[in-house]
């Protein structure tokens, strides 16, 4: 899977719920739509990025994927 | 004789006249017939190319301004001639010898009804009453009234309308 | 001293050079140092002497007619200023028989006054009636044409009130009163007359029925071949608008009222009233089918009066004299007065305002004087070219609605066209049905092709084919067009057409005989 | 001709409630108040003859051949002009009567050709059936009178000829184009004898404003409108509903056959969702169906570099079944993964996820509306409970307000457009927001009070300025709202739209839409009362697609507009089943009706119907099976009725996805450009060769009929099952009226979907249940599907593509009216008479600082790629932005596109690209050589002209 593909992916939908003023419960729901949208390969691949540094996610993105 | 000369396409000039014409009257209500009046005014005919430029302005299509155009006989789609002899050819004029005015009139100009000279003189038009039935057979040179015209008075008026006029 | 002297500017007598008069009459009376004020009136309507020319002096307004640009200096020289004798002087007008026995009350101020002068206008009797309508308030004014019996003046010959009445009644909204003016029978004249020369009762008529009825806008649809008319009923609105007789608050109202002069283009369809609707709104003059009726859904929808220039023209009359006066005129169902226009080979032709009830014959020889030819009249035409024709046999017939449907023929537009005895009613027969061709508008099949068919069969008849066929064949069409057509062009075309195969039969005959 | 088995009432059917009762010819009939006479005897079973009546027309009483008589008023009304009226007695024969409808016919016969016998509606015309009824064998005037025949017939349509000689001035035609179509087209010219017919300014029909919908051709009487195929092969025997094949309208249809040949499409008059209209794709362009291009035999290869190899059913199906058999035990189950497609039947879609979720055991599975309306679904799933359009199309006829936002349904959604048009010339608002002046913005009769000419990409800019506007201004519905909505939510949003950030004013630099203009617009919506919003693509095709949804799903429920007629939130589809392939659960993370696979009680449903494991963890969707494929953990796809490689974005990395896969299999009716990347194709069946359900964008389910046997022999739904078979997971449907009752079964809002009851009410608009045996017409009535509304913070975040000094134009994408899609049916037929290439359409100012006028080639480069076209210089666009189609596969235009999508549901940005535009000399060799090979295929479905009166 191309990495930064995912990346952008997963900016893009922490992008949508930064409006939510609650940080955690944003954090949540981007956990929440990766989960009900992302295909396993695509959640690991992202999750693994985290873990290598997590390099281009945004703060939201990356509070997102921390809680898969 | 007639010419039956296909118009010229029309210049920038007429178009802007045309727009004018319609930017004047477009909050009217129905103005479409009040438009085609002075544009044929102004332009002596409404040409073809009109029928776009008015049907854009006014939003309607192209056929409905071509069908209204075509339905009234006083909207003449190439110009007439210098001058437009109309004759009355309704009853009160024929019980007048109004019939014997009209073959005059074609055999002097040597056109028929709705035709034009060979030199763009005189349009011969044929009109249904002109509201001179009490001076019939009655006749108009543009907009110019004549009543009681025989045809000697006929050609009395050509001339002076400066029609040349086939011996 | 200043001479006041009147020619008319009726197309009708610029038609017999009124123009060349009054010019000649200008360039000589200063030629003899003589200063005039020439004054431009509409035509009395005695147009057998047009020009006609009035000079004011002690004993009046004298008449002088038919006076030519050629008669003007020998009539200078002769006093014609100080209004005296010459064989062309007619004296006052008002005491000329041919004018005498007429009953004017919607021609009063024609020929009086300068159709273009509010204070004539006021002084002659104007905007009497819209006061009394403002007066007596909207359904009342209603009532009062109601009562006066009115039916329009156009052809139809509707009840005037009815219609009214009928707009009055639908929702609350836009309405319109719409003045048909596009008077395009053939022998008629009096709507050119009264616009030329009274335009202003036209105006009065128009706002009285707005304040009746709730409207706030008229459109007066006038046909294109009256340049003159256009012209001075321009100019007329414009100076009611200028009086504020026209506007936001009509004679200082709260009632607010405005007209727009819209021309025609050369459509005697236009003249039905569902036709002229579509051409007002901008569109193909077609036939509207009814019901709904104008009054009810009408121009751009709206609940819509529809009257004739002589309906409006005489509603000032009927609201400034009170109902009763004007029922008092006439008999029967036809009441008031019918301005009758004689027309085509007569003697003497014009314009004849009176209560209904004066016979053909009266009129033909009376006032027409026979004919101009000098030849017996054989057939008259009434009610513009729908109308039937009238053999001499039927010359006694009043002038009245009811009388003439009697006999088959309508009253129409109240145009009378004689025709003397060389006259061939087959050409006419043929020739109602070409005219009917040339205006159907062609929504409906048995006018769009029955009048070419009928005209074809017609000439078939008189080039000796098969006479008798076709005589049946056309009876046959007309019988179909008058049954089936949409409208009364298609509808009434027959008229003529059967009148004259009835009473004329020797015409077809003729050729009957010949083949 | 209307549909040959239709039974004409000659009047429309009034709009009324309560009834009359009449006597007709001495029997007492009672109908409809505001019934025509004409009607009402027809209604009765009697018959009246007539000519310019239809019952798709208003009255219009010209033609006067249905004259009767009425006791108590005088002459002889006309029928189709005349209402009934309470103990009306009617007389519909008489000899009085007969004699004038005689005479009548005998006029028009006095100048119409009499050989019926060799005119083309023989049989089939009414004049012919008037005069025969009449006994009017000939006219005697007819000898050499006026005539108005003799004038040339203009075959310049591709679809149907206008002989002038046969017209009898009805005005069907001109009325059919005005009320029907709307494009007033047509017109009367002249007057009295010599009116006639005339297309725009008296011009051949494909110069004039026509835009072939083909209402005039059905509305005439006599064959002066005569299609030209029935002209070739014959008069139709028979008529089969259908429903059509293209857009997300759904128009039911008529197919008139001969023997199994198609020879007519006529809309069917009883259709619901479009009242017997159609359009020019619909009614005429079918020929694909049987074009020489079709694909007759599977084929398959080893590798895409071989030739294709014609085999037998049996060997395409074992061969395919074992490569994905060898690459799931290879690669794992979930390596491999299957297409759904929006132009197959619910039926079929049904059974290829079916496939994928119990044969192949993945949720590998999704679907074409991935790259259309998928922000829509989950849009309006997540704020309303429902993935679909809350209205009925006949809803827009109640609207007073009509807002449509990225959509342009004239040229996309024809017969929708054509009822709309009704409604805004009866007075409804309407509101435009698009980057270009589409055709409603202005078109006759018809002007937008407001046109928001937004910047591509801006949209939530936009609903966002409006929502101020709702909200600050007073002007929201808060009863509404706060009753019907979580009240948490609302005055949350209320609070971040209110911010002056998302004023309109604050907006107006980012979406270049005047800040009055925007705040006149949100004042007439909400104003309403009934303010419905349409949209399409150019919502859903942006990196913020779904966060538009939500945003007009908000603005609707903020000012009550939802939950009755005349109102609502309706997505335009773009294909005929893209709601059906959807509520099919072809979704990779959902089953039928929207359930998400993880949820546990839906999937043991599933599993003990299916009887099969499946997966509770969301599949791939298309996007992110390309992404798998390169980096090869996903070998295998199985693709129905899907063109990747001309519809998605970015073309050359689909082309490296597909490539870099073991098996592709494509099922399609043509070698479309995927096959090219194919290891297996299948040949597929079109819409006119199966039985089936389409479910159009009202939800509406209707009938999709066999008229003739699949061309390959199977149906596309027995190509699955027979898959599924080899698969080792058999599947036994002898009809696809099982599969619906499977699918009525396992999905709550299909309950009471049978094709029995779809035999008798026509059509049905799900949830269709106990709740609701006939159908759900308007959603959401009373409370919300998911309960209370719920409101979605909708931060306008703009896309990453910008214009740039390098790139400073925004292209963006669309639909002709002509064309479909990619282009795959329409460009084999004979449409392409009005457009054969795609055009970049370019504002003047644009094209001037270029040097590029009209008809050049031009460059377009973005960061993606580049691709080569003919420039169209247009005023439709604002300066800044171009437009193109993709229609042609030898355009390229998704080589240009971006990888950008929706950050919910992937749906590509088609709507926005930075692109340069440059003159340039010709077509790339590439493009030259697609549109070579194109032409060569090319074999039009019909002659360009056809001259019947020589020949037929």
């Amino acid at each position: 899977m191309n990495v930064e593909r995912l990346v952008a992916m997963v900016n893009d939908i922490a992008a949508f719920f930064a409006s939510e003023p609650d940080a955690d419960a944003a954090a949540e729901q981007v956990a929440y739509h990766l989960q009900k949208f992302w295909e396993p390969r695509m959640r690991s691949e992202i999750q693994r990025c985290l873990e290598q540094g997590g390099v281009g996610l945004s703060p939201l993105a990356r509070r997102g994927v921390e809680r898969l | 004789m007639t010419a039956a000369e296909a118009p010229k396409p029309i210049s920038q000039a007429q178009k802007d006249e045309i727009l004018a014409i319609v930017a004047c009257h477009k909050d009217q209500p129905g103005p479409l017939i009040e438009i085609l009046h002075d544009v044929q005014r102004s332009l002596g005919y409404v040409p073809a190319e009109a029928v776009p430029l008015i049907a854009g302005a006014l939003n309607l299509s192209r056929a409905e301004v071509h069908g209204v155009v075509s339905f009234y006989h006083h909207f003449r789609s190439a110009p007439h001639g210098r001058r437009v002899l109309r004759l009355c050819r309704a009853e009160a004029c024929q019980s007048m010898n109004g019939r014997a005015l009209e073959r005059h009139a074609m055999k002097r100009l040597g056109i028929g009804f709705g035709e034009t000279t060979v030199d763009r003189e005189i349009t011969l038009e044929a009109v249904y009453c002109l509201g001179l039935c009490a001076c019939s057979p009655a006749a108009m040179i543009d907009e110019e009234v004549h009543g009681r015209v025989t045809p000697e008075r006929l050609d009395e008026l050509l001339k002076r309308a400066g029609a040349g006029v086939r011996p | 001293m200043t001479v006041t002297v009147w020619i008319s500017r009726d197309a009708g007598a610029l038609a017999l050079g009124a123009e060349a008069t009054a010019q000649k009459l200008l360039a000589a009376a200063q030629a003899a140092g003589t200063a005039i004020r020439l004054r431009r009136n509409g035509s009395r309507g005695l147009y057998w002497l047009e020009p006609l020319l009035e000079v004011e002096c002690a004993a009046g307004r004298i008449a002088y007619g038919p006076v030519t640009a050629k008669d003007v200096p020998g009539l200078i020289d002769k006093g014609l200023l100080r209004g005296e004798a010459h064989p062309l002087r007619l004296g006052p007008i008002e005491a000329h028989p041919w004018f005498a026995s007429q009953q004017r009350l919607t021609f009063a101020r024609v020929g009086r006054i300068d159709p273009l002068d509010l204070d004539d206008y006021i002084a002659q009797g104007g905007f009497r009636g819209l006061r009394r309508a403002l007066e007596i308030g909207s359904a009342a004014t209603v009532n009062e044409v109601l009562e006066s019996g009115l039916r329009g003046r156009g052809g139809a010959a509707f009840p005037t009130g009815i219609k009214w009445q009928t707009v009055l009644k639908q929702p609350a909204g836009q309405r319109y009163i719409t003045c048909n003016a596009d008077e395009g029978d053939s022998g008629t004249f009096s709507d050119r007359m009264l616009m030329e020369g009274d335009p202003f009762s036209v105006i009065e008529g128009m706002i009285i029925a707005g304040v009746a009825v709730g409207a706030t806008r008229g459109y007066i649809y006038l046909r294109v071949e009256y340049p003159h008319a256009y012209q001075v009923m321009n100019a007329a609105i414009s100076a009611a608008r200028k009086a504020a007789y026209l506007g936001t608050d009509v004679c200082g109202s709260k009632h607010a009222f405005d007209i727009e002069l819209r021309l025609g283009a050369g459509a005697y369809i236009c003249g039905e009233e569902t036709s002229m609707l579509e051409s007002l709104e901008g569109r193909r003059g077609e036939i509207r089918v009814r019901p709904p009726l104008p009054a009810e859904k009408g121009l751009f929808g709206a609940p819509t009066v529809v009257n004739n220039v002589v309906t409006l023209a005489t509603v000032p009359v009927v609201l400034a004299q009170g109902a009763a006066a004007y029922r008092d005129f006439g008999q029967a169902k036809s009441r008031g007065t019918l301005p009758l226009q004689l027309a085509g080979n007569v003697l003497r032709g014009g314009l004849i305002e009176r209560a209904f009830g004066l016979t053909v014959r009266e009129l033909l020889y009376d006032y027409g004087g026979g004919s101009a030819s000098g030849r017996p009249i054989r057939a008259v035409q009434i009610g513009g070219p729908l109308g039937a024709y009238l053999p001499e046999s039927q010359f006694d017939t009043p002038l009245e609605y009811e009388a003439l449907s009697a006999i088959g023929a309508m009253l129409g537009h109240g145009g009378v066209v004689a025709f003397d005895d060389t006259v061939d009613m087959l050409e006419m027969a043929k020739y109602a049905m070409e005219f009917c061709a040339i205006e159907s508008c062609g929504k409906c099949t048995p006018c769009r092709i029955g009048s070419v068919r009928g005209a074809e069969a017609l000439g078939k008849i008189a080039r000796g084919i098969n006479p008798e066929g076709n005589c049946s064949l056309v009876e046959e069409l007309c019988d179909t067009m008058l049954q089936a057509s949409l409208c009364g062009l298609g509808g009434m075309a027959p008229y003529p057409v059967l009148s004259a195969m009835k009473h004329f039969k020797e015409d077809f005959a003729k050729r009957t005989a010949a083949s | 001709m209307y549909s040959i088995d239709h039974k004409d009432l000659g009047t429309p059917a009034p709009a009324s409630t309560g009834t009359v009762t009449l006597d007709i010819d001495g029997s007492t009939v009672t109908v409809p108040a505001g019934t025509s006479v004409m009607r009402a005897v027809a209604l009765a079973g009697g018959h009246i003859p007539k000519l310019c009546a239809t019952d798709s027309l208003k009255a219009f009483g010209s033609c006067r051949v249905c004259l009767v008589e009425i006791e108590g008023r005088k002459g002889f009304p006309a029928s189709c002009t005349t209402e009934v009226a309470a103990g009306m007695k009617v007389r519909t024969q008489s000899p009085r009567i007969q004699k004038l409808r005689r005479g009548v016919v005998e006029l028009y016969v006095s100048d119409h050709p009499l050989d019926c016998d060799t005119c083309p509606a023989n049989g089939h015309c009414e004049l012919q059936d008037a005069a025969a009824e009449l006994g009017v064998e000939g006219s005697r005037y007819a000898n050499g009178g006026a005539s108005q025949r003799g004038v040339k017939q203009d075959a310049s349509n591709p679809y149907f000829v206008f002989n002038p000689d046969l017209c009898i001035v009805c005005s069907r035609c001109v009325r059919a184009c005005d009320e029907t179509q709307g494009t007033l087209a047509l017109t009367i010219e002249g007057r009295g004898f010599s009116s006639r017919v005339s297309a725009s300014q008296h011009q051949p029909f494909l110069e004039s404003e026509c835009v072939s919908c083909g209402a005039c051709v059905e509305a005439c009487p006599t064959a002066a409108l005569t299609e030209k195929l029935p002209l070739m092969l014959g008069a139709p025997t028979k008529a089969v509903s259908t429903t059509c094949g293209y857009c997300g309208v759904g128009c039911s249809l008529k197919a008139e056959v001969k023997e199994e040949t198609v020879v007519r499409m006529v809309p069917n008059r009883a259709g619901t969702a479009n009242k017997g209209h159609a359009c020019v794709k619909g009614r005429f362009a079918f020929g694909y169906a049987t074009h020489a291009d079709r694909v007759r035999r599977p084929m398959i290869r080893k590798r895409i570099t071989d030739p294709w190899r014609e085999v037998s059913w049996e060997e395409a199906i074992s061969y395919t079944a074992s490569e994905f058999k060898r690459i799931q035990q290879k690669y794992g189950p979930n390596s491999v993964g299957g297409i759904t497609s929006s132009r197959c039947t619910n039926e079929e879609t049904f059974l290829v996820q079916k496939l994928v979720r119990a044969a192949l055991g993945t949720n590998n599975v999704d679907t074409c509306a991935r790259v259309c309306h998928s922000a829509t679904g989950y849009g309006l799933k997540h704020t309303l409970g429902e993935s679909a359009g809350t209205q009925a199309f006949t809803s827009v006829m109640k609207a007073d307000v009509v807002m449509l936002i990225g959509a342009n349904p004239t040229d996309g959604h024809p017969v929708f457009a054509s009822q709309l048009k009704r409604r805004l010339r009866q007075g409804a608002t309407l509101i435009v927001i698009d980057p270009r002046v589409i055709d409603l913005v202005r078109t006759p009769h018809i002007e937008a009070a407001a046109h928001l000419q937004l910047r591509p990409g801006t949209n939530v800019a936009v609903i966002n300025a409006l929502a101020h506007v709702v909200v600050t201004e007073g002007l929201a519905n808060d009863a509404y709202a706060e009753e019907r909505c979580e009240g948490d939510t609302y005055r949350k949003w209320k609070a971040f739209v209110s911010d002056a950030r998302n004023s309109p004013e604050a907006m107006e630099a980012i979406s270049g839409v005047p800040a009055a203009l925007v705040r006149k617009a949100a004042r007439m919506y909400a104003a309403g009362p009934n303010s419905a919003i349409y949209y399409g693509l150019g919502v859903t095709e942006h990196s913020q697609g779904t966060t538009m949804v939500m945003g007009i799903a908000n603005i609707a429920m903020a000012t009550g507009n939802l939950g009755r007629e005349g109102v609502g939130v309706s997505p335009l589809r773009g294909q005929n089943n893209v709601q059906g392939a959807c509520d099919m659960g072809s979704f990779p993370h959902e089953f039928s009706g929207y359930r998400h696979v993880s949820d546990a009680a839906t999937r043991s449903l599933f599993e003990g119907a299916w009887n099969a494991t499946l997966a509770s963890e969301p599949g791939l969707r298309i996007p992110n099976m390309f992404e798998a494929a390169l980096d090869g953990s996903f070998r295998a796809l199985y693709i129905q009725g899907e063109d990747f490689v001309h519809s998605d974005p970015n073309t050359n990395h689909v082309v490296a996805a597909l490539s870099a896969m073991e098996c592709v299999v494509v099922q399609d009716l043509f070698l479309i450009e995927t096959a090219r990347y194919a290891h297996v194709f299948l040949p597929g069946s079109s819409f006119l060769e199966k039985d089936g359900t389409f479910t159009n964008a009202e939800r509406r389910i209707s009938r999709v009929r066999k008229v003739m046997e699949p061309l390959a022999g199977l149906a596309d739904w027995e190509v699955t099952m027979q898959l599924a078979q080899a698969l080792g997971y058999p599947m036994h449907y002898s009809h696809p009226s099982e599969i619906m009752d499977e699918i009525a079964r396992l999905t709550p809002t299909f309950h009471g979907v049978t094709y029995e009851k779809l035999e008798r009410l026509g059509s049905i608009q799900w949830p269709c249940n106990d709740a609701a045996p006939d159908g759900t017409p308007t959603m959401h009535v009373g409370a919300f599907v998911r309960g209370k509304g719920k409101f979605y913070l909708t931060e306008y975040i703009a896309t990453s593509e910008r214009s740039t000094s390098r790139f400073p134009l925004l292209l963006t994408t669309g639909r002709v009216l002509y064309q479909y899609n990619v282009g795959t049916q329409t460009r084999r037929t004979a449409n392409l008479a009005w457009q054969e290439e795609d055009r970049l359409d370019i504002h003047p100012d644009d094209a001037e600082d270029r040097g590029i006028a009209d008809g050049d080639w031009v460059g377009v480069t973005s960061r993606t790629g580049d691709m080569v076209m003919r420039a169209v210089v247009s005023r439709r666009m604002t300066p800044g932005v171009v437009y193109t189609t993709f229609h042609f596969p030898e355009s390229g235009v998704n080589l240009v596109t971006t990888e950008n999508s929706d950050w919910a549901t992937n749906c590509p940005e088609y709507k926005v690209t930075a692109v340069e535009v440059v003159r340039v000399g010709q077509p790339e060799a590439w493009q030259a050589r697609i549109r070579a090979e194109r032409g060569a295929q090319r074999s039009p479905a019909l002659p360009t002209a056809c001259s019947h009166r020589d020949e037929c």
